[in-house]
């Protein structure tokens, strides 16, 4: 397993890392009582734990690549820069929701950023992602294409047939497993006869890297090595992030399928603690940073429910809008 | 057993009715066992087999991994061998990724060989809309499985259906897809006392009426009871239908009430154009044209992705009020909404 | 360009036109690539592409493995990121297994994404029944597809359409599924002169007359034209409306031919219940209802896997023998066989 | 890849082989005339040169065991011992064939056989091969499963889905990869990333093992192992059997894809050819032996043939029957 490298980290990007982890984990802590003011509805997969990934992983990315989500995909979305305001309208429903709330928790888009969901569907968004990338090649853009999934991905035959298909065809895809151990109440073990999410790239000629998914500096450098290469070579790539999620799997989830013991055993090497003591214990954050960050974290989440709650809604009679392209005569 | 008092029934939710068929079944017939995502360690993404893991071990309660194509596949395997397998696939939305297995080998096995093979397998699948799921979620496929041949669909709406017609499908030799409306998980009531088993064959009339005739099925019987009762205030008497079997589909029972009322209003959750509600128009006009009073009508799904936001996932979906507009048009003798 | 004598029209087989029509794209839009099993090297399972790989090269004729929920997932994911692509799904038969992108993603990300994502990807797929491959290759589901909103369904019948629709398809930002009767494959004639580009939007009147409505589209729609042949010696003007596209829907035309005809008989190679047939006499009921003076009645394929004996096939299919007797029924006052 | 086992071959079994694969070739080749003199109609493939794997496979298993095969199985089915007679009816459409009529050529089935067809969808087989296995567990049964596919189905998601279900479950599921090296026009190297078979069962846990497919005794030693070590372990197996099809995929192919030397090449190793000069090199064979066998086959083909012509119709008042089971009162 991968773990950080030995490079100096330089103060302002450390804090910008932090930063990121931490507007997700505030963000994700007020979409947690939101729910229960039923101010949001439908399900809600919350990020908590993971947050290394999605910053990690996105940091090192060009605006003009391409990035595939699951429905557990708000941090990704925020840290893309889809605008906290939008991705909260879009919880809310609201028309100023980043999906005009026809998405919802599960379906965050956003074009211009070239964030192509939110899909709810496990493994749907890899044959997309492909896709995306053969565009770029077919194009000889310079640009790669991510796709995040989690473990339980890994099962579906869509798995199989795209990685196949992108190494078949040296397409710069980098499928970014999001392993934290469960697919809903469904441990990798019971669901996989080989638990080396890594061990499977070989059969596709991809190249593998497992990568401590709670240390934001290990996920971004290991990003950083594979989308530099693959800018170079076009071929696609998997890193495994070994992960946990801290929540249930949505709010409907008793969690009867793991122990208190294993969550927190996990809590305690969060990716934010962990981050949060190295850069404490080099100097390069002050206990005054860290309350800084996570007020401005705090004020930017206020402004986006602020936002989320007097945002207009959209207008029933648009309601068969957007099925269809509008034609311009 | 005469002079021995009705047992006083419990309440009962649809979900718990589920389980106690499944449980029932799994006690009943060592050929029995249920496998699917999530339905032993979480206990079933609705809860719907909660419990059952510890009864009945995890030979006979197997969570699958994500492989909606192989675990339906190898319930159509398993039931040639001689099982006979209960497979869940947690939503309707997710049964396109088996599509192939349900249409091209679980349909066609039978005939295929001619006559040689069945395929007794119950697939039990939650479908509908009306929780904020959004587009890939609030699917309402039934209506569209009903089209091929070789499967028959069934979806119960009431507790007794919830509580026995997994026996029913069960003792069928032919594979059943049974569709629980994910919004009825949660209804509540007592079982109807002396019901100890339901078919798999005839719809029921859930109301009278001789006014006009409401079709529907699942979710929608209980917008269409409601429709029923505004309309009584009205004076207008209508006959609720409740389908059960979507294939094959009761025409005796439909075309005998259209016949009476001499109007027919339809409600399917199904998106409008090519929905069930279609061909249950198309049957009564083949054979009671000459009987209609007005041309039958329909309320269905609009004809988007199913929306996120409550109030266009409410005006996208059948409501009692939409059934009541249209059954008072239908009675001046116009159309569907 | 007055006073030229307009060239002498080659005969052409549909297959050819369909070929034209991919190499004018080809050659028209960088943008475009062809995708597929077997399109290249092979030429095509039914012949379509020949020679395309030789002139196009294999970067935009692009042979795939044998994994369709990946390719064509990964045409969604290239029309997003500003192709054109053209995925061959060989028959509709295996779209089954690429069903999940086809709906839960092609059909749904324009409404989902509050109309930020176009996904303009043309899917071409062999559909029908007719050449005895059985149960697992004869499916005609291009009404079942119909059903979904979101998607646009094509159905080119004619020389002209199968030389042109793939342009209006490639032109059109929505994703749209354009269904090829493998057995029109051999369809040869002439052009004709003049038309340089079809629309999604209109269906066609192919024949006109004043006695019935003969609506259909496809394979069938030749079997309507033979059935009014036989129809006219006994001096009944059957017209013959060919869809064209499934969905949406052009009500409008066969709408008003229903109206002037009074009689409507529905054509179509799906399995009867649910089939699309359903849906049109649902929108003439919905429509025209007053206007009839016999119900519509329907010709569709038995409710069975299609058997592969020659003689169960040709059963089981819409023949124009078939259409014959039902007009001759509506005529009469009666309804569907 | 392994080759045929040192053990001294008897006469008689080696006879019996020889007269499978003759049975086989002779029943393919009328097959391709009656074709040409429309007796035969949709879609044929014919077994042409794979002889050996569907000889040497299901020789060595149990009447117990279940099969489940492709859409080029008429090999598979006569040798299981579907009568010649009766596959040739289906083949003719007529009642009396192996499906009544209903299935044709790619459509053969024999439930008392335990001939679980037939299946045209590419790896649509393989799930209900894990489900017919599972059913054998759950009865306690020793029975194992063979599954045949072709090495295009290998790219498909359900070879994925079902070779881990199956390792995960510990199913008696024998997996018979038929590599021809082609799926229709398509090569192997134009489908697959990772072109070695064995390969990919590393990523599911499933033991492999490359066999040369025109070899009949390396075929039924190696069949005859797996299956050994299955009934006591439970364990599935995949072996890749390297073969190749010496006719076009189906009657419609002109076979642009490859070269007529390539063909010649591979007839010169066929597993007739290669048995035949083995036998006769050990004397087990002679010429008059050879010359029986084919005789016999030719009977019993023309039989086959006789059977079939006058075989009677289904009547077309029963179009409707066995769409479902019929319910006995
Ligand atoms: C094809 C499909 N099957 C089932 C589901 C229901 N479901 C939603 S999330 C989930 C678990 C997925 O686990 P994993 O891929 O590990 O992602 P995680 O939730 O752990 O991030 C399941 C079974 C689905 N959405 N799609
Ligand atoms: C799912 C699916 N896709 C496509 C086809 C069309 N098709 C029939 S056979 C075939 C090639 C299969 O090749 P392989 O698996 O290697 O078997 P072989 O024919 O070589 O024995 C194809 C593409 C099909 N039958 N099923
Ligand atoms: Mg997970
Ligand atoms: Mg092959």
């Amino acid at each position: 397993m991968s773990t950080a490298p030995a490079v100096p980290l330089e103060r302002e990007h450390a804090l910008a890392l932090m930063r990121q982890m931490l507007r997700i984990r505030v963000f994700e802590d007020r979409c947690y009582q939101l729910y229960g003011q039923m101010k949001i509805r439908g399900f809600l997969h919350l990020y908590n734990g993971e947050e290394a990934v999605a910053v990690g992983a996105l940091t090192p990315l060009r605006d003009s690549d391409a990035i595939v989500a699951t429905y557990r995909e708000h941090g990704h979305a925020i840290v893309r820069g889809i605008p906290m305001t939008r991705v909260m309208a879009e919880l809310y429903g609201k028309q100023s929701g980043c999906s005009r709330g026809r998405g919802g928790s599960m379906h965050l888009f956003d074009a211009e950023r070239r964030f192509f969901g939110g899909n709810a569907i496990v493994a749907g968004g890899l044959p997309i992602a492909v896709g995306l990338a053969l565009a770029a090649k077919l194009q000889a853009r310079a640009d790669v294409t991510v796709c995040f999934f989690g473990d339980g991905a890994v099962a579906e035959g869509e798995f199989h047939e795209s990685l196949n298909l992108a190494s078949l065809w040296t397409l710069p895809v980098l499928f970014i497993c999001e392993n934290n151990l469960y697919a809903m109440g469904t441990a990798l073990q019971r669901a996989q006869a080989e638990t080396d999410v890594t061990a499977k790239a070989g059969a596709y000629r991809i190249e593998a890297r497992a990568v401590d998914g709670m240390d934001v500096l290990a996920v971004e450098s290991a990003v950083r090595d594979a989308v530099a290469k693959m800018r170079r070579d076009g071929a696609p790539a998997l890193l495994e992030m070994r992960t946990y999620r801290f929540r249930a799997h949505s709010m409907f989830d008793p969690q009867l399928y793991r122990d208190k013991a294993e969550i927190e055993a996990w809590q305690k090497k969060g990716p934010i603690v962990t981050l949060s003591t190295r850069l404490r214990a080099s100097g390069l954050m002050s206990e005054d940073d860290y309350q800084r960050l996570e007020r401005d974290a705090l004020t930017e989440v206020d402004a986006a429910v602020q936002f989320a709650e007097s945002a207009p809604w959209e207008a029933v009679s648009d309601l068969e809008r957007y099925v269809y392209a509008e034609r311009t005569a | 057993m005469p002079n021995v008092p009705p047992e006083p029934q419990a309440r009962i939710a649809y979900r718990d009715a589920v389980r106690e068929a499944l449980r029932e079944a799994l006690e009943a017939d060592p050929r029995v066992f249920l496998m699917g995502e999530d339905v032993g360690r979480y206990g079933g993404s609705y809860a719907v087999s909660k419990g059952l893991l510890e009864e009945f071990g995890p030979e006979r309660i197997r969570d699958t991994p994500l492989s909606e194509s192989a675990f339906v596949g190898a319930g159509i395997g398993a039931a040639l061998g001689g099982m006979r397998p209960i497979v869940e696939i947690m939503t309707v939305n997710f049964s396109l990724l088996a599509l192939d297995q349900i249409v091209n080998n679980a349909a066609t096995l039978s005939h295929m060989s001619g006559g040689q093979l069945n395929v007794p397998l119950v697939i039990r699948l939650a479908t509908g809309a009306g929780r904020q799921l959004a587009a890939q979620h609030s699917h309402s496929l039934e209506g569209w499985y009903a089209h091929i041949p070789g499967l028959r669909i069934a979806v119960p709406a009431t507790l007794e259906d919830a509580r026995f017609m997994l026996g029913a499908a069960l003792a069928c030799p032919d594979p059943v897809l049974l569709f629980e409306h994910l919004y009825l998980y949660n209804l509540e009531g007592t079982l109807l006392p002396g019901v100890r088993q339901v078919d798999l064959d005839h719809a029921a009339i859930r109301r009278p009426g001789r006014d006009v005739t409401l079709i529907t099925y699942g979710w929608s019987l209980y917008k269409c009871l409601d429709a029923a009762e505004t309309l009584a205030r009205e004076s207008i008497e209508a006959e609720v239908i409740d389908l059960r079997t979507l294939r094959p589909l009761d025409e005796a029972t439909f075309i005998e009430s259209v016949r009476r009322t001499r109007r027919a209003v339809v409600i399917d959750e199904g998106w409008r154009s090519g929905s069930l509600s279609a061909e249950i128009i198309s049957r009564i006009i083949e054979q009671a044209f000459y009987d209609l009073d007005a041309p039958p009508a329909r309320v269905c799904t609009a004809e988007v992705p199913v929306p996120y936001a409550k109030h266009l996932e409410d005006a996208a979906l059948p409501s009692a009020e939409r059934i009541v507009t249209v059954v008072r048009a239908v009675l001046a003798g116009g159309g569907s909404d």
